[in-house]
């Protein structure tokens, strides 16, 4: 098994705790949703996993994220790599203002592996995003050129491009209309077989929809994670049936 | 409490509930007493009450879905709608049962019963108390008291057997009456589907306030 | 299809770019073939006035390229003292500050002494550079009047004190001294400012080393310039206007302004001209300094050595009038013959 | 609120709204006589120098090098291209260098006080006065590192003098780019510099651009960095980066103190090449704006 084992994690923002004392475990080959009010965490927790937090200069981790025997936020681990290994896909579609061939080359080449068939990899990773039929005959144009759900799924193609075992989304579909949600989830539902999924959302019933585990989080604290069914049926926390129901405030 | 318009919309699916099992219950004791007292009219009233059932049915399943699809519950309230729809299921077949009953009224030949109307009164006393602990538990969101629940049921099912044993009894004893002991094993037979009912409530309301999922085997 | 660490959008603006440098060899490349190989690049410097007779040198001058730029005389001075320039302009003479501002003590005592002989002049020498001053030409400076002024075609040295120094200042016209019948107007002066050698001059020598009391910058009748033509504008404006500039700016604004008969203490009225200016009180040497005689020892002294020879030619004398200067070789033939057997 | 008050309320020229709507057209042309003033002022200055450069402004007057005897005699040919040398050193000098640093403040230094006081120094270095460089130009360049009055020491000069501002407009063009773009390629597992060079840089180059030129249309138009170190003559144009060189507005600076008219009226030719070069740069960084704003998608 390789699940990811989160312990003791704390985050601190300059002065501002902003996760307090995580403890929990991102099974393996499972979608995991982090749910919560806004500020409560999601996000920051969500850049621990592949070292994001580095980029702001006023963080500071604490705790490790155990994977396959590394600590993740272990001195000796390399972002950079780490970031390899790990895919992140953003709230709004952030397509490089390249073609969509280039797109989803890029992340491809950075890894090292510009030697193999690059036609054949774009194809299988446009086609894992469910994308390739519509961008068939259009690689060759600016990816800013597609519609935001368009971009979106580019943005996940590119992200499973590179052949990661996790993949994080941080509000993936909160930008995008209904049929683009969609097809945004249905892409999850089949990512859920080769990957782990930790993905991060405001909308309670994509998360009920999408996910096999749910997490709480509220003001920096775990507040619950069990089964997705028994989150949205029948939470054992108070704080969080009132999240989920919305009565929360 | 941030969601003022759904609360009140919860409360009145809720009220609309008990309005409905309020009828059913009305129906099923009317029914019977129209049965006790061998009064047609009384039975008429009762058989007239089965549109505004079917009404209050409808109704509620379609306040309960609009709820679903415009408010997109969680936890509790998801449990509270799902119970609705459940319960106004069970409610109306209480409620039928009653009307059945009034039906047998209307057509009961004698002037008189038989036999003290055998074990029926007590069947019906059961019922009567277990649907009113439900309905109670229902409306103010605690869980049932089981035990005790088991127990009625048990005693109904027991009854309802001693019912048709008897009636076998008089059958054989008194072949001329036949059609009214065959009536007397029916109703003992709709009461005990009453209790049944009462029971699966019972079921609803627990998964309602507990979240959990029960089957009370009888 | 391949992928390019720069994007399309790079490409138009690296064309530009590449164009612009393109444009800029073009024109390098269409005017290299004029500029001889091979040739020395002299660098001259220093005083605004001596900089007309150093630009028409340059360009007469084909044995080596020169390059010709201003910022005054002590800026000439300090780039021979330094090393910046091969030919420092300057018209007005190395002095101790000079010497100081590169870090050397020599005191006026010292240079007094090492000019004792003719031309040129050789200077104490400072961090391995000798100063050497070499007498090129002459500048006029002409006291200039409006034409409508009928009153000062003559002015004494007695006379200007009084104009032009606070030693018994005269404020209007008719306070000066014998000239009672003048209009009993207020004196306008338009001439250089403080900061500029011109002004130095021609108070060391008007008011003598003695009397440094001057009217200058401040007073609310001298009007400073750095600019001859806003001197010449204000002056062709107003009757009661005076001032003073070189004679080669008088030559080439003959008809819009006049000059003044000047007479030093006890001599005569000398009108200002090429031809009256070694009789004409208010001139001063201009000079070139070099580092000590050039001994023609590489292509460089070479070329310095060839070009102060130029200078001191009579081809190269000729030119001077055409600038506005008088000619060394006829300010002072004496003094020409020595530096040109010296240098050529 | 009644019906009669209301259309009263709403009706033009009464009570506290038409106050108001005078005190607007009050602004309202005080502010446009400031630009008319303006306008006029510039119209008439241009008018000027057109009226008195343009007649002798011909292929001669450009293609003839600057003479130093007789200046009438010659042309700006020379002056021009040293121009163009020297916004050519410069812009070598100060663009990758300002680039660079304005590449190193923005996306590497860490948010310190050391990178504040930097950053502080740079925007207040944007503001001395240009003689002030003139004159560190002449002590450093012409005198410390002894290039004397020469090419490289103008050019160099001249770059110091637009680095800050290369440094400033460069940080903004790279702070326009969205973070989403430096976030997507690190999610991708890209170095900081991978992040930098394949992502920021093309993103922000046509803002660089833009920033660039219009800064070394400011340098080339500058006398008083190069008053030190340039020359008034040269015969042809240097060809190598220690010789002298002419440049335009010195040249302008020059000729409009000498005496003769017809060298005035050279000097407003000279004007009109001079902005003609001006207008040229600053057309090319609009143009290169526009097109990178009309292809930009983010």
């Amino acid at each position: 098994m390789s699940n990811i084992t989160v312990e003791d994690l704390n985050v601190w923002y300059g002065d501002d705790h902003a996760l307090k004392n995580i403890n929990m475990e991102i099974p393996e080959g499972e979608v995991t949703a982090l749910i919560g009010a806004s500020g409560c965490g999601k996000s920051t927790f969500l850049r621990c996993f592949n070292r994001m937090n580095d980029e702001i200069g006023v963080a500071r981790v604490e705790g490790s994220i155990r994977w396959k025997g590394v600590d993740l936020n272990g001195e000796d681990v390399d972002p950079v790599a780490l970031r390899r290994r790990v895919g992140m896909v953003f709230q709004k579609p952030n397509p490089f203002p390249k073609t969509v061939y280039d797109n989803i080359a890029y992340g491809v080449s950075l890894n090292g592996r510009g030697d193999d068939d690059m036609d054949q990899i774009v194809e299988t990773s446009l086609e894992q995003a469910n994308l390739w039929d519509e961008v068939e005959d259009r690689l060759d144009k600016n990816a800013l050129t597609l519609s935001g759900g368009q971009q979106q799924r580019l943005c996940i193609a590119r992200a499973v491009a590179v052949k990661p075992d996790v993949i994080l989304m941080d509000e993936p579909a909160s930008a995008l209309d209904p049929v683009s949600t969609q097809k945004i989830e249905n892409l999850i539902e089949e990512l859920r077989e080769e990957y782990t999924v930790v993905v991060v959302t405001h909308n309670m019933q994509q998360a009920a929809r999408i996910s096999d585990k749910t997490a709480h989080l509220h003001l920096g604290e775990l507040v619950e994670f069990d089964n997705t069914d028994k989150i949205f049926e029948n939470p054992e926390e108070e704080l969080t049936e009132a999240y989920i129901t919305g009565r929360f405030g | 409490m941030a969601r003022d318009t759904f609360d009140k919309q919860l409360g009145d699916l809720k009220a609309q509930v008990m309005e409905m099992a309020d009828l059913a219950k009305w129906m099923f004791e009317t029914g019977v007493q129209s049965l006790i007292d061998l009064s047609d009219d009384t039975a008429d009233e009762v058989l007239e009450k089965r549109h505004r059932l079917a009404e209050l049915d409808e109704q509620i399943e379609e306040d309960a879905l609009k709820l679903v699809a415009r408010q997109q519950p969680m936890a509790k309230d998801m449990r509270a709608i799902g119970a609705a729809l459940k319960l106004i299921t069970y409610i109306n077949r209480i409620g039928r049962y009653g009307k059945d009953i009034a039906q047998i009224t209307t057509q009961w030949d004698s002037e008189t019963h038989y036999s003290d109307l055998v074990n029926l009164p007590r069947m019906v006393e059961l019922v009567h108390n277990g649907l009113n602990h439900v309905l109670r538990c229902y409306h103010e969101e605690e869980d049932i008291d089981l035990e005790q629940l088991v127990e009625w049921e048990d005693e109904i099912d027991a009854l309802r057997w001693s019912v048709f044993r008897e009636c076998l009894t008089y059958m054989a004893q008194d072949p001329e009456h036949i059609e009214e002991y065959a009536y007397y094993m029916m109703i003992a037979r709709y009461l005990e589907r009453c209790g049944d009912n009462v029971c699966k409530m019972a079921e609803k309301i627990h998964y309602m306030v507990e979240g959990e999922h029960l089957a009370i085997d009888t | 299809m391949v992928n390019e660490p720069l994007s399309d959008r790079l490409r138009a603006p690296l064309a530009i770019a590449v164009g612009l440098l393109m444009l800029g060899s073009l024109f390098a490349g269409c005017i290299t073939s004029d500029s001889g190989g091979g040739q020395a690049n002299l660098k001259q410097t220093g005083s605004s006035t001596v900089h007309p007779l150093a630009q028409a040198w340059a360009q007469e001058f084909t044995e080596a390229e020169i390059a010709v730029s201003g910022g005054g005389s002590s800026h000439g001075r300090n780039a021979i003292l330094t090393g910046n320039a091969h030919l420092g302009d300057a018209s007005s003479k190395m002095g101790p500050g000079d010497y100081d501002k590169v870090g050397c003590d020599v005191s006026q005592d010292e240079i007094d002494a090492a000019q004792s002989g003719p031309h040129p002049w050789k200077y104490p020498s400072c961090n391995g550079v000798t100063p050497t001053e070499w007498v090129v030409a002459w500048d006029v400076l002409v006291v200039v009047v409006n034409p409508n002024n009928d009153w000062a075609d003559e002015l004494s040295y007695e006379q200007l004190r009084q104009i032009f120094t606070t030693e018994n200042t005269a404020e209007k016209w008719s306070e000066v001294e014998g000239l009672e019948d003048a209009p009993d107007e207020k004196i306008e002066i338009h001439a250089p400012d403080a900061a500029s050698g011109t002004y130095e001059f021609f108070f060391e020598e008007v008011a003598g080393h003695t009397d440094k009391s001057l009217l200058a910058e401040g007073s609310d009748r001298y009007h400073g310039s750095a600019n001859d033509n806003v001197i010449l504008n204000k002056i062709t404006e107003n009757e009661n206007a005076i001032g003073y500039f070189g004679l080669a700016y008088y030559v080439q604004n003959e008809d819009k302004i006049d000059t003044v008969a000047i007479s030093e203490e006890g001599e005569d009225f000398v009108e200002p001209s090429f031809e009256t200016a070694s009789e004409y009180p208010v001139t001063r040497p201009l000079h070139i300094y070099t580092d000590g005689v050039p001994s023609g020892d590489d292509a460089t002294s070479q070329a310095v050595k060839d070009y102060m020879c130029f200078a001191m030619s009579e081809e190269g004398q000729s030119i001077v009038p055409d600038v506005g200067y008088v000619k060394e070789s006829d300010f002072d033939p004496e003094s020409h013959s020595n530096q040109q057997s010296k240098v050529c | 609120m009644n019906a009669e008050d209301l259309g009263e309320e709403l009706r033009k020229g009464s009570g506290e709204l038409s106050r108001r709507r005078k005190t607007a057209l009050i602004g309202r042309a005080v502010t446009g006589l400031c630009l008319a003033i303006a306008v006029v002022f510039l119209g008439l200055l241009i008018f000027d120098v057109l009226r008195r450069g343009l007649p002798q402004l011909d292929w001669q007057f450009l293609t003839t090098d600057v003479k130093g005897f007789n200046p009438e005699t010659g042309g700006v040919r020379n002056a021009i291209v040293g121009s163009v040398y020297l916004i050519l050193i410069t812009m070598a000098v100060a663009v990758p260098l300002g680039v660079a640093t304005a590449v190193y403040l923005e996306e590497f230094a860490k948010d310190n006080a050391i990178t504040t006081g930097l950053q502080r120094l740079v925007e207040n270095l944007a503001g001395v006065p240009s003689i002030v460089f003139g004159l560190l130009g002449l002590a450093f360049f012409a005198r410390l590192m002894d290039f004397g009055t020469s090419l490289i020491s103008g050019g160099l000069t001249l770059g110091l003098l637009v680095l800050p501002i290369v440094v400033v407009s460069t940080q903004e063009a790279l702070s326009a780019v969205p973070d989403e773009f430096r976030n997507g390629a690190r999610a991708m597992g890209a170095t900081e510099w991978q992040v930098v060079k394949d992502h920021v840089l093309p993103a922000a180059l046509p803002g660089i651009m833009t920033g660039s030129i219009l800064s070394l249309s400011r340098a080339i138009g500058e006398t008083a960095p190069i008053l030190f170190v340039v020359s008034s003559f040269i015969r042809g144009v240097p060809t190598a980066l220690t010789d002298g060189f002419l440049a335009l507005p010195y040249q302008i600076f020059y000729w409009a103190q000498l005496p003769s008219q017809e060298v005035q009226q050279m000097a407003a030719s000279a004007i009109i090449v001079l902005m003609a070069l001006l207008l040229t740069m600053n057309g090319v960084a609009v143009a290169i704006r526009q097109w990178s704003l009309s292809r930009r998608q983010w």
